[in-house]
């Protein structure tokens, strides 16, 4: 990335931004118009999102590309010249994750279309929600960082509110409550750290060339640890995913379990391991207990589930325990291997989302042992699902697969039994899963489901691009590879080789 | 461009390519696309035969001496100083016998299942599936490293599981599927930390190297056993050994030439192949090596028992797949690589050739239960008579390929010990039994329902042709073990001299294992003839009345899947149970609500501080202030 | 001359009287008579400061300007608030205006 | 029929009571200070301030004690008015004058209408609030805390400035005029508030009725 793709990053996301007060303006009868525009920015932001991808330049020796800065606070009081500054600039980390956002977001524009109830509101809301999303991978100002973080949290509240179903006043109200409750702390430990530093600016850059005395390091990681695990749905701070999955609409559920889930896991990254190495390194063995006990609550629970939002829940809690599993290696390996992850994951359970949301809506019911042989009615539904399922399971060629390995490796080199739990975690994701296609999708056709149709157009193209991302990281990861071990390298100190 | 060794990526690239035309767009082309398969099948056989020929080239008489053209490296992942994975393929003998069997067993699966699974509905899913499983299967064998042996693995057990449950509005077809995969699975688990374990100390994936490493002990002996029999265990998933057997006799619900290619053929060897070539590795451990070699005689007893009383056809020849893998472990167990490669190859044409019988079988009388069926072989000549070499191959008898192959692994065995040796003749005479009284029952003797058997005829030549072929394999494929029949096709030693593991050694006769081999087999076919050839079910009644414990033992699979069952549903689902009641009502009720009620209900003591009255909150201020003032105060 | 503490004392008692008078009458006059008490003394304070320290700019003064100013503003708005709740309930004892009392 | 007006006998005693006792404590108060003048302790303005300090306490202390409203709000003028005369020994002319104005003039005015509007039926005794005991010693305290803090700073400055017209004219128009602005608008927006809120029929509240 040059210079100027500096601007490129603050169009992306300004662009968001700019579609909501478009939306605002826009009367809401105008429904063709709203979709209209709807479908060209989220192309925009796709479009844009693998542009940024695409330029990332592995020749720099820079921790990030692509900086570009204005400054907002400059020199009063306590806060020193650029002391808070609109400050954009990705690492590969970034990168990867930006262009998670941009699948997502245009895979949820195309199937939110079908929404019937003040569907400019929802639009306009999702819009702020995704420039608070790509505003938080992209920043590199702590203050903004933050400002930005909860600008993706907060819009949930209304989206789930009011286009929910089932439970949403008790799923809305929880989930803010808990995300909010972990705001604070990585509010409190952005804070200790801007004031430990004693250099007057929220700037990422010259915070991380800091050396923190390891005593505070120690004593303010687990406050990040904790606020962004609330976020990543970090055992014992999960209750809130699998309630607010549940009562989410689809394209908010696609992009809460998607994308602003792996907002928690970055900001590990970001502040914890970047900021606090000493601190990522102390804790590291914590971050592991609490991943694998994660993933192994998460899967286990999943096998009692019978509503099908439920079990994707909990799938997504056991899989963002691997997620902490490989951050919680500190090694090269294992963090590659938990971006990865949260890439995988992100386009995976985006997927689930949007096929339950396609079935759901048309059969109101959600309870697996309700349905049966819905392959027969559904083909091309189930085989989408079915790949959905096994990327989850972790088969090779798919999505999951190249992220567990290296979480599995990473966790290997340090913790072998960790390590063997993890592999076994597998299995039993392999179990809940096929339970369910084996009961949902195979057997004799149930008539009382007959008036279901297969997926229609729209949600046949929003599965299709997810799909292809499956498939693709599944058999080129390469190009994610590289770019977040170089990143790693770069921006992580001290990150076991 | 000349196609060699080198070339092998081939056999994956072009079966993939027509499982992608195919899959997506069968329905729209002439005939469902199925000749796209065939073309591809016939492709990789002549692929096959092609690297055979490039094989031969650097096979001097003494082994198989490459000069490094038998590998291809493609880099998958490479992150300078951090982690190479490549897809890589690599050649040597083992491979070669392999290629041979998947690509000559995958054709004739491909052209029977022309007529066998004619007017089915999803005929292009099906053939499309088969594809993608050889492409899966391809490159298991031509892997050079074994993170691509565990995709693979992965990929012919996705394949498995597709087919297994391709007739998936039957229920009982979803849940075998279902088990298949799981178990399989349970395997996996163990085969993928023994990889990373390797991994782990060797820094690479690369087969020759870690054996390499090892062979120079590099690695701890205990660290290396525990990595080797985790890799082990993946073996025992895939190729249904005890105790993770349960799964092969109920993915019989497949269609049945897929039983033949999947589940007799190819992928369940794939547990063989990957022992054997980590073989140089086992024999260094002996604990690991005695597990194999236990593991395989218990299997093959086990299995053999109860094929004994197995009423589905089908089910029979799955006991009898299992024990035969058993068969195939305890060569492998007591060092003998050639033997276990020697009776791989052999049962694959004989039992690919038992299965695609009895689905000519089911194909005329749609009936599976021996006891249902009866007096088929003047209906069925061509079928009759190969089952009953494929049979004859399975029991042992002389000339045919079967005899051979298990002298060689019972002669071994004798060498070994002679516990193991009676055990594995015992077996060998249980199998004896159960295969005379499979052809006893399906083809001899009087009908037992008319209707089916009137309609019954002989099958289409697209079906017989390949029963043909496949029974001429099996009767001469034993004879490959003579050097002067490996002089024919140009290898100077016979199989003895191509797959061998330190050394080559010459195929040697002892004639008396080799008598007492054939005497068992003798009397097993005797036992089987006399019990059930024209005795009416009277013996067979009166077999309900002897011991009717141990029948139910056997007719029960010895109660492994209820065992099984028992766990799921005990263990995992209450630990399931647990958790999610511990998920509700600690973590969610008392946790997350419960803190919410906490705050509530000290709200609702402190209530009556809210008065309403407005002085009294300022005098609440002024309170606030003084404290505020003195610690400011106190501070100063 | 008289020394700048003596006006600070005699802002304080002031004060302190008039937020006796809010905290001990009901009625609401009362009270806003309590509070303009109070804003007095915290301009006697202002202006005091500004004498003796800052000669040249004033703050001081304009500052209490203000004051007298909103507090102008705020007895106006507060009478009819008074006069409004009076109408309301036939009385201004804010004891009885306890709405927000749970 | 004259028995009947109660207000004259009442005029009559707060006449006769507050001048007497008024009267006594000022001229009390005076003989002291001048005492005090004459032994040279003080100078005259001192003891006018003095006078005019003990006044307004004593208003103050009236108007927050007294039990009858109408006795209470004229206290209040006490220390209204004497800060008047304080702002002038601290040199400052335009805000004694303005304060005389809005205080003296405006404000008090204002109360007893209110008053007079809230108390039709004459009963111009009030009750205390329970939390008398407990307001006076927090008050007390307050007061303390705020002198002790007064008396152990360090302010030995004596120099008063006056504030001149012209130049506080001159920094209200130039520096500070935005803020003067947006007072006088305040001011606007807030009569006119209070317009509306003491009209008869509120026009807010008619309109949620037919919602």
């Amino acid at each position: 990335m040059t210079e100027n793709d500096g601007l490129i990053l603050i169009t992306l996301f300004c662009l968001p931004l700019l579609s909501a007060i478009l939306l605002m303006l826009i009367p809401s009868k105008e429904r063709s118009l709203i979709i209209g525009l709807t479908g060209i920015a989220s192309s925009l932001m796709f479009i844009v999102s693998i542009y940024v991808f695409l330029s990332y330049d592995f020749n720099s020796t820079a921790q990030y590309q692509g900086i570009f800065s204005l400054s907002w606070v400059s020199d009063i009081g306590f806060i020193a010249k650029d002391g808070i500054q609109l400050k954009v600039g990705i690492d590969g980390i970034a990168a990867s994750m930006i262009l998670l956002t941009g699948i997502v977001i245009l895979a949820g524009t195309i199937v939110s279309w079908k929404i019937q109830y003040k569907i400019k509101d929802f639009f306009i809301l999702l819009y702020i929600l995704v420039a608070g999303v790509f505003g938080t991978f992209a920043m590199l100002d702590l203050f903004f960082w933050f400002l930005l973080y909860e600008t993706a949290v907060l819009p949930m509240y209304l989206l789930i509110g009011v286009w929910g179903s089932t439970r949403k006043q008790y799923g809305a109200m929880k989930l803010m409550m808990m995300l909010v409750a972990g705001s604070i702390l990585i509010f409190a430990a952005i804070f200790m750290i801007f004031a430990e530093s004693q250099l007057g600016t929220f700037d990422m850059q010259a915070l991380s060339s800091v050396q923190f005395d390891r005593n505070f390091q120690i004593l303010v990681f687990p406050l990040i640890a904790i606020g962004c695990g609330t976020l990543g749905a970090m055992f014992p701070f999960h209750a809130w995913s699998p309630d607010g999955h549940a009562s989410a609409p689809t394209a908010v559920s696609m992009l809460h379990a998607g994308v602003l889930m792996k907002l928690g896991a970055f900001g590990i990254i970001r502040l914890g391991f970047q900021l606090l190495p000493e601190g990522g390194q102390y804790w590291g063995p914590g971050l592991m207990t609490l991943g694998i006990v994660a993933a192994l609550y998460g899967a286990i629970s999943a096998l009692k589930q019978t509503d099908l939002k439920l079990m994707t829940g909990f799938s997504s809690i056991s899989h963002m325990g691997y997620v902490f599993l490989g951050l919680g290696t500190y090694s090269l390996i294992g963090i590659s291997g938990a971006v990865l992850q949260m890439f995988a994951h992100g386009v995976m359970t985006a997927l689930f989302f949007l096929l339950i949301g396609a079935m759901y809506d048309q059969s109101h019911n959600r309870e697996i042992p309700n349905f049966s042989g819905l392959a027969a009615k559904m083909p091309i539904w189930s085989i989408f699902f079915v790949i959905a399922g096994l990327a989850s399971l972790g088969l090779p060629g798919l999505s999951g697969f190249v992220a567990e390995l290296h979480i599995f490796i990473g966790t290997f080199q340090s913790y072998p039994i960790i390590g063997g739990l993890a592999v076994l975690t597998a299995a039993i994701t392999a179990t809940y899963l096929l339970r369910m296609f084996s009961t949902m999708f195979f057997g004799e056709f149930n008539e009382k489901w007959n008036q279901l149709n297969d997926m229609n157009y729209l949600e046949k193209a929003g599965a299709l691009i997810l799909a292809a991302s499956i498939l693709f990281l599944g058999l080129w990861p390469s190009p994610w590879m590289n770019r977040i071990a170089d990143s790693i390298q770069l921006g992580i100190p001290g990150v076991l080789m | 461009m000349s196609i060699g060794m080198q070339q092998s990526w081939l056999l994956t690239l072009i079966p993939l390519t027509s499982f992608l035309i195919v899959s997506l767009f069968g329905k729209k082309l002439p005939r469902q696309g199925d000749w796209i398969v065939v073309l591809s099948g016939s492709l990789c056989f002549l692929i096959t035969l092609l690297i055979i020929g490039d094989f031969q080239s650097f096979f001097h008489g003494h082994g198989f001496e490459p000069d490094g053209n038998n590998i291809y490296n493609f880099d998958w992942i490479n992150i300078p100083n951090y982690l190479l994975i490549e897809y890589s393929t690599f050649v040597d003998a083992i491979t070669v016998v392999m290629l041979f069997v998947v690509s000559l067993v995958g054709l004739m699966v491909i052209i029977y299942s022309i007529g066998y699974m004619q007017g089915e509905q999803r005929y292009h899913w099906y053939f499309s599936l088969l594809a993608f499983f050889l492409a899966a299967m391809f490159t298991l064998i031509t892997t050079g490293n074994l993170l691509q042996l565990y995709l693979a693995w992965e990929g012919v057990g996705l394949g498995s599981y597709l087919l297994i449950g391709f007739y998936w509005e039957k229920q009982s077809a979803a849940e075998a599927a279902k088990k298949a995969f799981i178990t399989t699975r349970i395997g996996d688990v163990g085969l993928l930390i023994g990889i990373i374990m390797l991994w782990r100390v060797a820094g690479t994936f690369d087969i020759q190297t870690i054996i390499q490493l090892a062979q120079e002990s590099t690695f701890s002996d205990g660290y290396l056993t525990t990595a080797m029999i985790f890799l082990f265990f993946g073996a025992v998933g895939k190729s249904a050994q005890f105790p993770l057997h349960v799964w092969l006799p109920d993915a019989m619900e497949g269609p049945t030439p897929v039983s033949a290619l999947i589940h007799a053929a190819t992928m369940v060897v794939a547990g063989v192949y990957l022992v054997s070539r980590m073989l140089p590795i086992y024999t260094l451990l002996p604990i690991a090596q005695n597990l194999i070699l236990i593991t395989g005689l218990i299997t093959a007893l086990l299995a053999a028992t109860m094929g004994l009383l197995a009423q589905d056809i089908k089910k029979v020849l799955a006991y009898s797949t299992v024990s035969q893998l058993g068969y195939m472990f305890v060569a492998l167990g007591v060092g003998s690589l050639t033997a276990a490669m020697f009776h791989l190859f052999t049962h694959a044409f004989f039992k690919a050739l038992l299965f695609l019988g009895s689905g000519s079988v089911i194909h005329a009388t749609h009936k599976q239960d021996i006891s249902q069926l009866g007096g088929l072989k003047n209906k069925m000549p061509i079928t009759f008579v190969t089952f009953s070499i494929g049979a004859l191959s399975l029991a042992g008898i002389p000339p045919l390929s079967g005899f051979w192959s298990k002298d060689e692994i019972l002669l071994y065995t004798s060498e070994f010990g002679a516990i193991f040796y009676g055990l594995l003749l015992f077996a060998a005479l249980l199998t004896a039994i159960y295969s005379t009284r499979l052809v006893i029952l399906t083809f001899f003797g009087t009908p037992k329902d008319q209707e089916a058997n009137d309609h019954a005829h002989e099958s289409p030549k697209l079906m017989s042709v390949p029963l043909l072929i496949l029974a001429f394999f099996a009767t001469v494929s034993g004879f490959f073990i003579f050097p002067f029949v490996g002089n024919l096709v140009g290898f100077d030693s016979g199989f003895s001299g191509i797959v061998y593991l330190d050394h080559p050694h010459d195929f040697h006769i002892e004639l008396s294992t080799m008598l007492v081999a054939i005497s068992v087999s003798l009397l097993g076919v005797l036992i089987g003839y006399l019990y059930w050839l024209n005795a009416d079910g009277r013996r067979a009644e009166n077999a309900k009345e002897w011991a009717p414990e141990v029948r139910n033992l056997l007719l029960n699979n010895y109660y492994f899947d209820n065992f099984y069952q028992a766990i799921i549903n005990k263990f995992i689902l209450g630990l399931a149970s647990i958790i999610a009641w511990f998920d509700d009502q600690v973590v969610n009720r008392s946790g997350i609500d419960g803190s919410a009620q906490i705050i509530n209900y000290i709200g609702f003591r402190l209530k009556f501080l809210q008065t309403g009255k407005i002085p009294n909150y300022v005098l609440m201020m002024a309170l606030g202030i003084i404290l505020f003032s003195f610690i400011m105060v106190v501070n100063y | 001359m008289i020394a700048l503490e003596n006006f600070l004392i005699l802002s304080t008692i002031l004060f302190s009287i008039g937020f006796f008078g809010v905290l001990s009458r009901k009625n609401a006059i009362l009270i806003l008579i309590s509070v303009e008490l109070m804003l007095a003394a915290v301009g006697i304070n202002f202006v005091a400061f500004a004498s003796f320290f800052d000669t040249s700019q004033l703050s001081g003064h304009i500052f209490t300007l203000f004051v007298i100013a909103i507090a102008a503003a705020e007895v106006g708005l507060a009478l009819g608030i008074i006069i409004r709740l009076f109408r309301d309930r036939n009385s201004v004892n804010i004891d009885e205006a306890n709405d927000l009392k749970w | 029929m004259f028995s009947k007006i109660p207000l004259p006998d009442q005029f009559d005693r707060l006449i006769i009571t507050g001048g007497i006792v008024t009267a006594s404590t000022t001229l009390f108060i005076l003989s002291i200070l001048l005492i005090l003048k004459f032994l040279d302790f003080i100078s005259y303005t001192e003891v006018f301030f003095w006078l005019i300090s003990t006044g307004m306490i004593i208003g103050a202390l009236a108007s927050v004690l007294l039990k009858n409203i109408v006795h209470a709000v004229f206290s209040i003028l006490a220390p209204l008015l004497g800060i008047v005369a304080i702002y002038l020994f601290l040199g400052s002319e335009f805000l004694a004058l303005a304060q005389l104005l809005i205080y003296g003039g405006g404000v008090v005015i204002l109360l007893l209408f209110a008053l007079m509007m809230t108390n039709v039926q004459d009963q111009p005794l009030v009750e205390d609030g329970s939390q008398k005991p407990f307001s006076i010693i927090i008050c007390i305290l307050i007061g303390l805390i705020l002198i002790s803090r007064l008396l152990s700073a360090d302010l030995n400055l004596s120099t008063v400035s006056s504030a001149e017209l012209s130049v506080l004219a001159g920094v209200i128009f130039t520096d500070f005029l935005i803020p003067f602005l947006l007072v006088g608008l305040l001011l606007d927006i807030a009569l006119t508030g209070a317009l509306l809120n003491g009209k008869t029929h509120n026009v807010v509240a008619t309109k949620r009725d037919g919602d």
